[in-house]
């Protein structure tokens, strides 16, 4: 395990000591729940606030989506694992202003469960909450099961979407409905080359062959769609853009959002690579991609591979891209 | 022939079963892998460290505080989906239990509901590749065995750790229909759940102290 | 080899492709010259221009630091291999508005050769130029021969500092100053657990065998001060501390800026946890990080392993580094 | 015995020496990983790939041109260390000859100086393990061999291939002390300089493709 840590029952600890003493202005604990962690503004303002959550080991998610029109706040679980209810609960607290909170997440049971628990426990204490849930990755069930699909890169949209709603104003149906509007219109697949290692299982939770690649693999290392022989990036590409853009129905029109999101060790100069034939790909079919992030947005440790996901925008959805937003994983040399 | 188990007995028995399943960290993180994302032993391991160094710490707790208190320190640090399930499972469960001591009858109901409380949080029924094909095939033998034996205990909870290990051997030849492993179809193919092994693990364990 | 690309031999000119397609509102190549790349306001407004460039593979570096703020155009090599002095001349003409060019990069003898021929060119067709070299590796040679050390991450601080002293208004001597400044009170060090693969070459350039690494190496493998078993990643920041801190003579006052970097394909998790350690480093010794930067500025392509920079500030730095910036490496939703 | 060359002659040798380059790729790149960065057999490859093209297409091109032509290639394709270091040298060298044909005693002053560029644009000295160590020794057999000969010029490089390969093997026991392998005294240690190796093959080719 060539990993930089300490005792890998610190290693989620650890990472978020060093998230807040680099990112202290702009996040902070909640009193006596280490694992909850929201804006240090939080609760100051009235205005709808969105909680995330979810397992570890896949920054800039779902901490990373905390900050000025983001999220306000997130439940950080143990590697791969849901946080508690009670951390959720703590989250959603600290963040109330009595405009109602919407949790944002992605749809995996583990979150789910401690999601719903949280949000009923919520309510017996008055605070009013909806769901949306990032199921955005068109490998894990067919178009009649979207419900049942896994939550990978794609919910990065809503956060940016529905924290630019809830800033302005929105109320919790109007945030709530710019991000399931965000989500509904959002498509992703990924690939993976090789796996990653969780620190606390010192072992690879799969396989992938030299030479050989799995299309549609989870962000977790859930089975995706064919295991084959690894083709040019090119290829790769097509494929994945075909089975994303085949799954849109009729909202997609002419303009999208394009995030190529790298799952942990690709280089950037390979998400590059791979955005360049997405860009051909767009253009031959008519779509304007009017917003790219080529980066990571949605990791799984040093996993090697990416994933591309897809937005059909709207006006509205357009806009709200737009806005401002402080994205902590991304400063660079500025407070 | 044993009618009753007291708070004592079954303090050291849950602590063995807690233990039982510290120690399958890595053959439920390999079930788990196949199936899901592999953090079920690492996941378990940690919950029941806490659950353990809670009993340990708390000899005067009665059996019903017993149970609660594994349940809710499940949910609280091992909140999967297994360990949210099984922990909020085991909290309203609790219920089913005197203070003192517990026989063969509230064994019997014990089991019932957790198995119909997994059943219910999970919206799954027997057959699915869950935990539930461990502990609706305990509960079931465990009832038999109590009418059969007049409600001797630990008849009763062998007949649930057989039908719990039986149980889990056959999800391997179960397609899975609920959880991650839904998208694993053929990876976890031929291989044995990772919650309905932890299940068993769990009850034959706990068997397995009490006889002590 | 887990890569996605297509022929090893366009992996670089693909990239750009890429980069170009997504940040063609901040960058734009000079006619007749591919691989030399401008800020697309290049050349409109008169201010002291910075050039930079290098071998690729290191995304962000060189290129990532072109845009507002930070450098105004880039001469691309091949992977770790130097530009060409042609296209070092073709991007100075292209940024040169009459006020002088700093050229910044990092001390390799086949860039300094290039950007030295391309500076005799330039000065023949009237383009005054200065150079500034970023040599912060304290693991390549010691402090009586800091002129010998290489260029790693501690560059970025420089680009910060002298593009804003550009911006201001500066001249080219005042630029140069503030370059020189930055990198002169700049001080890294690297370690590598695991190597990377150039495509081109199809193997690793060294082994790391797992459950060791080796202290001090550079960021294209250049051997560093010791291997030896992989430590808790407290006991390697404590090494790599040391060895930084240790370096410096008096400019170190109080307050200092930090970059963890990583390679490539270590998790941010992990640069994490080792910030956590560099704080509580620093602040046992009485220093105070005013400007931390965690993640990659500097890699290797898909190299394990990570950097730790430290800048002795003064006021002057510490403004300029506060100055605004555009990294487009980590512009995130928002165009 | 063999006096002068014609420029078809010498088009036919710089071309099979760029593909000795080309063909060393492998090589070349393991030497200058064992010291460097690795990228020496690629960085050629590409360069003498271009100068090997270029010369395929300008059948009427003169001597002088040709080497000013592969420098200035190598300069463009090549710019690392020693791709920018050899073709400035061959750019600067190209002075030494004439256009139609060459004799001996312009190829001695041809080496001469291109050993000169090295040590001048490089600042080295014989020793410090660079490829000067092969092109200096090259030029010394050189001006003998020709002597000795009366301006043989299959003899001039016979010699200068002969020395340059022993050059090149020598630099195995030295300690760098300039470019990239001067960090990496250990791991370097016992293996050839990957830059002095590239000189040797290429002065071997130039010397087989004339003897043909
Ligand atoms: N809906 C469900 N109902 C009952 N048991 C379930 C359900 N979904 C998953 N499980 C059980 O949970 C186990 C996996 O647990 P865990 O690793 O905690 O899940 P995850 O990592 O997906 O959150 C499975 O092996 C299965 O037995
Ligand atoms: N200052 C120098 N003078 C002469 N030759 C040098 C010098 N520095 C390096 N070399 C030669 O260059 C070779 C490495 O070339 P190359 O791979 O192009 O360098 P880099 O990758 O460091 O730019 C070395 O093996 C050595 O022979
Ligand atoms: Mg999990
Ligand atoms: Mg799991
Ligand atoms: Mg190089
Ligand atoms: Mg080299």
């Amino acid at each position: 395990m060539q990993k930089l840590l300490n005792q890998p029952g610190s290693y989620v600890d650890e990472t978020l000591d060093g998230i807040l003493l680099a990112h202290g202005d702009i996040l902070r604990r909640v009193d006596d729940e280490p694992r909850a962690i929201v804006r240090r503004d939080a609760g100051t303002r009235t205005k709808v606030a969105i909680v995330t959550g979810g397992g570890s080991g896949h920054l800039p998610l779902f901490l990373g989506y905390v900050g000025e029109g983001l999220a306000d706040g997130c439940a950080v679980g143990n590697l791969f694992a849901s946080p508690s209810a009670q951390q959720m609960l703590a989250v959603m607290r600290a963040v109330s202003t009595g405009a109602g909170v919407l949790q944002l997440y992605g749809n995996y049971s583990g979150d789910r469960l401690n999601f719903d628990i949280a949000a009923r426990m919520a309510g017996a204490e008055g605070i009013e909450s909806t769901t949306a849930l990032g199921a955005d990755d068109v490998a894990s069930a067919p178009p009649d099961s979207r419900v049942d699909r896994r939550g990978v890169a794609g919910i990065a949209f809503a956060y940016k979407t529905a924290g630019a709603a809830a800033e302005e104003g929105g109320s919790l149906v109007e945030v709530t409905e710019i991000a399931q509007r965000t989500l509904t219109r959002t498509r992703s697949m990924g690939v993976a080359l090789a796996p990653c290692v969780l620190p606390t299982v010192g072992e690879p939770n799969f396989e992938v062959e030299p030479g050989f690649m799995e299309l549609g693999m989870g962000i977790h290392g859930e089975p995706g769609v064919s295991r084959g022989r690894l083709k040019p990036a090119d290829s790769v590409v097509d494929e994945m853009w075909e089975a994303v853009i085949g799954d849109f129905d009729d909202s997609l029109k002419e303009s999208v959002a394009v995030l190529v999101n790298g799952l942990g060790a690709t280089p950037s100069e390979e998400l590059y690579i791979m955005y360049r034939r997405v860009a051909q790909r767009a253009e031959a079919s008519g779509l304007r991609i009017v917003l790219s992030h080529v980066g990571e947005y949605a990791t799984s440790l040093e996993m090697v591979g990416a994933s591309i996901s897809v937005l059909a925008l709207d006006d509205d959805l357009e806009r709200l891209l737009r806005a401002p937003a402080r994205f902590w994983p991304s400063r660079f040399l500025r407070t | 022939m044993r009618l009753t188990i007291d708070s004592v007995a079954f303090r050291q028995a849950l602590i063995g079963a807690s233990q039982a399943l510290i120690d399958s960290k890595r053959e439920l993180g390999r079930l788990d892998a196949a199936g899901g994302d592999g953090d079920l032993g690492v996941t378990l391991e940690t919950g029941f460290a806490a659950a353990r160094h809670h009993l340990e710490q708390s000899e005067q707790e009665g059996i019903d505080t017993q149970i609660r208190m594994v349940g809710e320190i499940l949910c609280r640090e091992a909140p999967s989906t297994m360990g949210t399930l099984f922990g909020t499972a085991l909290t309203m469960a609790s219920m089913s239990f005197a203070s003192e001591s517990l026989n063969g009858s509230s064994l019997v109901e014990f089991l019932e509901q957790l198995a119909d409380e997994i059943a219910a949080l999970g919206r799954v029924e027997e057959g699915q590749r869950t935990a539930l094909d461990a502990l609706r095939p305990a509960a079931r033998a465990a009832r038999i065995a109590h009418d059969a034996s007049g409600g001797d205990v630990d008849k009763v909870l062998h007949a649930a750790c057989a039908a719990a290990a039986a149980g889990a051997e056959a999800t391997a030849s179960m397609p899975a229909v609920v959880g991650r492993a839904r998208w694993t179809a053929e990876r976890a193919a031929g291989s044995v759940d990772a919650g309905a092994r932890a299940c068993a693990i769990w009850l034959c364990a706990l068997h397995v102290g009490m006889d002590q």
